[in-house]
């Protein structure tokens, strides 16, 4: 049998069945409360699990984060939302300076078993300041994960795992995916730090996650007519990646195109690039191709906001460009 | 009208099917000496049948295992000598 | 809301011991931070290290008001901290060796001295980082309805970062069991107190978000430990978050050395007549606590303590480099 | 003589420090003459340092006035080697010979030996690394219209003529060391040569193509005899260097079976009756036909086995092994065999043997196969147990038909009979798929025709 629901719904479902069973687990965050959530993931929560479990808090990021901290360090399991990708950056410092080095520094006397959830991208005309994909970034940090869900099924199931790491998790939610409704299957899903091939192809690989997988999903039927047989690679993992799957399947196609909505220079693409170079070098056929967004701050007018993000088109585009290359 | 020559049908025959055969070798076994197979063979008599005219029925072949043979098969069956 | 100021009058009722024991700690972070120097000065110890000197009474006195399950967060000059807390000097001193048995394992070094047998959770090296992990340690603690206190050490400095204020609010909207410990040495590294603050009432601040704001001499080692044991009393009572000004000065530079070109010598030369080893020595003496045997006795024993750590540190392990990635994510077992 | 017009009109051009670790240095040879007019950027000189021969650039506009340094003569960096007048300056020799400082003036000046002035549409590469350069590029500079000074060549010039650097992609490269395909080979169309070109020549080799034979001109049928041995040396290098590598690469398994040929023979025969032997039906062609049927039923025989994995053929492209009278063999490809009837099958294979026989074989028919056949049906050989050609996965091999005993219905008969032996790569297919194709091989032969 199958469900299906939403991707919001079905992390409310995951925040709730870990609020159920986990006397530890307790939820922070700006509006998670009284509100229901900026984007109603919460919604409810307060009411069944009181305002003990469901903090609100005070536009604090970097408080609140490293309160976060501090009680996954004393034993308790918290979740803690931050409003945007954007809104992280106030709590930088708790997040790079602390979370991820605490263990490290305390030579491994002290854990963080902490997740922070955030929204990340663009597409909702929100502008410069809450609409960028930084999770990139954050993958740039050794001692923290970085969760990148795509599918409901992700959504679903990937904040357990996360709450049962004795690490700092970071889940990057794409505000798009939120209303994206699809059917929850009943098979567990893989572990979470395992890319998944999420279709298979001979020509290409097309490596991506969170909120661009649908679009390359879709870009990889368009190419089907043409011929052009693409298979698609969902990290769902940024930190740690899963060198091992779309290695292997690049090893298979000799052609790659990377997918990230984070901007080119310095992001996770580039990343991936070097090390498809480093390992998978002598079975390539093309350079590795890149759609990224446009290097510029998010704009808001419809149009500019449409070019500066990876499209159907573009990943389109992208692939002929890769199929044809003189390498 | 030049007279028909059944060495110059064979020798031409022979260098369109196999030019690396010496046609010289009159007497050699197309088959065991020279390394015609039955390929070579059928394209030979197909051959020889465009220059000349001559059909060479399949229960022949048996017979006509070097170039002398074939040359006064083809002497024997030329259309001017009937 | 006016800060208050807590009394200054010592407590002759103490007994006698605790009052030794004080002086006792005062004395082993003095001569171990003095041999720090010098083995700083000999490059064994390398990095960044900020020393405590002039500074031992409140260290002292906090701690010696905290019961074994409280919880520690502490900053970048933070030895007299950890051994104050109870964390032996050789474990400190292996640490700022870099070696294997340091209490970091040698990841940490001077500014990052971590135990949490001790429920020590770390100089923080970030100013006004540590205060929201001490937030954290609070919430915890209270949304589990345990009698535990946490005390958050900062310096002034810290009083102008954002997070300071994030915590000082949540603290208090939250009613946490925190005390936050203000050390005022009146220099954010060079920048004095007066140039950095719009207002010099330091408790004053922290009383603008409602936290119960006191002050106290931190050279008197006496008087911080009977402020901070109130302290302790109410927050664990669940009267909510105190913010407790030491008011202090460091005898040395900021980091190992540095010109001073921020505040003269005269200044310096006067705060070091309130050596509050000193003012603790001769009260001790005037009361007939402490006599010439007992300190000598005292000193020797402090000497050989020392002695012992650096040999300690000397001898431990070099952790080999192929051990570098761990401690980066949980180890499986 | 004091500061002035006249020394204002002198400018030296010293010996240049060409290298850190450059002390003195000698001219090679003078690239201008007395009274050339030079520009800044110039190459005026060649000079011999004690690593290199390089090119000197003068750094001011105006006249040689005078060359004060022969060539060969090693002098202190620092030194004037000639002096130029500033444009618009009047030379003033006197003066200037009055000015030159006292080095190598003991011999005169000789007259350069390779001054030239170059001429509108007269291309000349000048300098000796120039001329390295354009050899090294392979780049023919009399043909090269020169954008310098003077239609002088440049070393743009130069550079951009020079063809563009092939572009192979980094697992063709791969590919072609680990096969010793030579890249300058390779076709790759308008793109960067890529993976599949490396083995589409591997494929090719493997058919022992081997390109002397291939360029023998169409209307000459017969290389001239040293061409057609210099051919089969080159075709047994071939078959050499493919042969050992398959035999040692491939795991190699056979299965073999017996086929009564009776009814078979009886079709064909029926068939032959009334045909010309232009369009007479050979065995051959019923063994080539049944072969490429049974491998579409068999399709895990049919294909290659590239870099690791097998990949099936997307048809039947069956390669027929011509064993040549000159020595060697070749393996024609009946393209899309299963897909033609048996008289077509025997059109394209009676053209295939006899060009392949004359040399007069395409490139393009030669590789591609994805499963080959060869048979030794004109001899006394009763059977053959074939090597596969790399990167195809299975070969058929048959010996000779010859009158048999056979049981049929519990009695013994005499049959013609034909062994069959089908090798197959181990890696990509294992022996029950062999047997499978002979049986299916066995079904169509009693079926010639249908």
């Amino acid at each position: 049998m199958t469900t299906t629901m939403t991707c919001r719904d079905a992390m409310r479902e995951a925040i709730r069945e870990a609020l159920l069973h986990d006397d530890r687990v307790f939820v922070m965050g700006e509006d998670v409360g009284a509100y229901g959530g900026c984007f109603a993931v919460t919604k409810g929560l307060l009411d069944e699990f009181g305002p003990r479990r469901i903090r609100d808090t005070p536009l604090s990021e970097s408080a609140f984060v490293g309160a976060g901290i501090g009680a996954a360090m004393n034993g308790m399991r918290p979740i803690v939302e931050i409003m945007t990708v954007n809104f992280s950056l106030l709590a930088l410092d708790q997040i790079m300076n602390n979370a991820a080095t605490l263990r490290h520094m305390s030579g491994g006397q002290v854990g963080v078993p902490l997740v922070i959830r955030m929204t990340t991208g663009g597409g909702r005309q929100l502008a410069a300041q809450h609409s960028h994909s930084l999770e990139g970034w954050y993958a740039h940090i050794p001692g923290l994960k970085v969760l990148v869900p795509a599918t409901v099924d992700d959504f679903r199931h990937m904040l357990q795992p996360a709450l049962e790491d004795p690490d700092p998790v970071l889940i990057f939610e794409h505000a798009l995916l939120y209303n994206a409704e699809g059917n929850l299957g009943d098979d567990p899903i893989p572990p979470v730090d395992r890319a998944v091939v999420r279709r298979t192809g001979h020509d290409i690989t097309l490596i991506t996650y969170g909120g661009s997988l649908q679009k390359t999903l879709d870009a990889a039927e368009a190419l089907a007519g043409e011929g052009i047989d693409a298979e698609v690679v969902d990290l769902r993992s940024l930190r740690p990646l899963d060198d091992e799957t779309y290695i292997a399947s690049v090893r298979a196609t000799h052609r790659a195109l990377v997918v990230d909505e984070g901007w080119r220079t310095g992001s996770i693409s580039a990343e991936i690039s070097a090390r498809i170079s480093e390992a998978a070098f002598f079975d390539l056929d093309a350079p590795v191709g890149r759609v990224c967004s446009a290097e510029v701050p998010m704009p808001y007018a419809k149009q500019l906001e449409d070019a500066a993000l990876p499209s159907v088109e573009r990943i389109v585009a992208g692939v002929r460009e890769v199929m044809a290359t003189d390498a | 009208m030049k007279s028909f020559d059944p060495y110059e049908v064979v020798n031409a025959a022979l260098a369109d099917i196999a030019p690396d055969v010496d046609p010289d070798e009159t007497g050699a076994d197309l088959h065991d000496d020279l390394g015609l197979d039955s390929m070579d063979m059928l394209n030979l008599a197909a051959a020889i049948s465009e220059r000349a005219g001559i059909e060479i029925p399949e229960c022949d072949y048996p017979a006509l295992r070097t170039i002398a043979q074939l040359a006064a098969y083809l002497g024997e069956h030329a259309p001017s000598c009937r | 809301m006016k800060s208050q100021t807590a009394h200054k009058h010592v407590d002759a009722a103490r007994p006698g011991e605790e009052r030794i024991a004080l002086l006792r700690m005062m004395l082993l972070v003095r001569r171990f931070e003095e041999r720090c120097a010098q083995l700083y000065s000999e490059a064994k110890i390398r990095g960044f290290m900020h020393l405590y000197i002039g500074e031992e009474a409140v260290a002292a006195g906090v701690c010696a008001a905290l019961g074994s399950d409280d919880n520690i967060v502490a900053t970048y000059r933070e030895h007299g901290h950890a051994i104050a807390r109870g964390v032996e000097p050789k474990f400190v001193m292996a640490e700022m060796f870099g070696r294997a048995e340091g209490c970091s394992g040698g990841r940490g070094g001077s500014m990052h001295l971590f135990d949490v047998n001790h429920r020590f959770f770390g100089g923080n090296a970030i100013v006004a980082g540590g205060l929201p992990i001490a937030i954290g340690l609070a919430l915890a603690d209270h949304l589990r309805g345990e009698q535990r206190v946490t005390v958050c050490f900062f310096g002034e400095g810290a009083m102008a970062e954002g997070e300071f204020h994030e915590c000082m609010n949540l603290a208090a909207l939250w009613r946490l069991p925190i005390i936050f410990c203000c050390e005022n040495n009146l220099y954010a590294m060079g920048t004095a107190l007066s140039r950095s603050e719009s207002d010099t009432d330091l408790p004053l601040k922290a009383a603008g978000y409602n936290v119960a704001s006191w002050s106290v001499d931190g050279m008197d080692v006496d008087a911080v430990h009977a402020t901070a044991q109130r302290a302790v009393l109410a927050t664990r009572a669940g009267g909510g978050p105190v913010f407790l000004e030491c008011r202090t000065y460091r005898f040395r530079a900021h980091s190992m050395y540095d010109p001073e070109l921020y505040r003269s010598k005269e200044e310096v030369a006067t705060w070091r007549e309130r050596d509050p080893i000193d003012i603790a020595t001769g009260r001790l003496r005037d009361e007939g606590l402490l006599d010439d045997d007992t300190l000598t006795a005292m000193e020797a024993a402090i000497t050989a303590d020392v002695d012992a750590a650096v040999a300690f540190a000397d001898a431990g392990t070099v952790e080999p480099v192929a051990q570098l990635n761990r401690h980066l994510y949980a180890e499986h077992v | 003589m004091p500061d002035g017009a006249a020394s204002l009109a002198r400018v030296p051009f010293t010996m240049p420090a060409l290298g850190a670790d450059m002390d003195e240095g000698s001219i090679v040879e003078w690239l201008v003459a007395e009274g050339a007019h030079v520009h800044r950027g110039d190459v005026v000189a060649v000079v011999q340092t004690d690593k290199n021969d390089l090119d000197v650039e003068v750094f001011a506009d105006g006249t040689v006035t005078e060359l004060v340094v022969p060539p060969g003569e090693k002098v202190p960096v620092g030194t004037v080697l000639a002096w130029l007048a500033p444009n618009g300056a009047v030379p003033n020799t006197t003066v200037a010979s009055a000015q030159v400082p006292p080095v190598s003036l003991a011999a005169p000046a000789p007259e350069p030996a390779t001054v030239y002035e170059p001429t509108a549409g007269e291309s000349h590469v000048t300098s000796p690394v120039l001329r390295h350069l354009a050899e090294a590029l392979h780049v023919d500079t009399a043909h090269l219209q020169g954008s310098g000074r003077g239609g002088r060549i440049t070393r743009d010039d130069i550079e951009h003529a020079a063809q563009p650097r092939r572009r192979i992609s980094p697992r063709a490269r791969r590919l072609a060391r680990e096969h010793g395909v030579d890249t300058s080979t390779l076709e790759s169309g308008t793109h960067a040569v890529v993976g599949e070109d490396v083995l589409r020549s591997v494929s090719m080799l493997a058919a022992t193509d081997v390109r002397p034979v291939m360029s023998v001109p169409a209307q000459a049928h017969v290389a001239p005899r040293r061409d057609r041995q210099v051919a089969a040396v080159e075709m047994r290098r071939a078959i050499s260097r493919v042969m050992t590598k398959a035999w040692q690469e491939i795991p190699h398994y056979q299965v073999a079976t017996r086929i009564d040929l009776q009814r078979c023979l009886e079709s064909l025969a029926a068939l032959n009756s009334d045909r010309t032997a232009a369009t007479r039906i050979l065995p051959a062609a019923v063994f080539a036909h049944a072969a490429a049927r049974a491998a579409t039923s068999v399709p895990e025989v049919n294909g290659h086995w590239l870099d690791g994995s097998f990949v099936a053929g997307s048809s039947v492209h069956l390669g027929i092994v011509v064993a040549l009278r000159t020595g060697g063999l070749l393996a024609p490809v009946i393209r899309h065999a299963a897909d033609k009837d048996l008289f077509t099958v025997m059109d394209e294979m009676r053209d295939l043997v006899t060009r392949a026989r004359t040399g007069r074989l395409r490139a393009s028919e030669i590789g591609d196969a994805t499963i080959t056949l060869t048979q030794l049906g004109e001899g006394e050989v009763d059977a053959v147990v074939p090597i596969i050609h790399p990167p195809q996965v299975a070969i058929l091999g048959l010996g000779a038909i010859h009158d048999e005993p056979w049981a049929h219905d519990g009695m013994l008969a005499v049959r013609p009979v034909v062994h069959a032996t089908l090798c197959g790569d181990h890696r990509a297919v294992d022996g029950r798929l062999g047997s499978l194709f002979l049986a299916s091989f066995t079904r169509f032969l009693q079926e010639p025709t249908s």
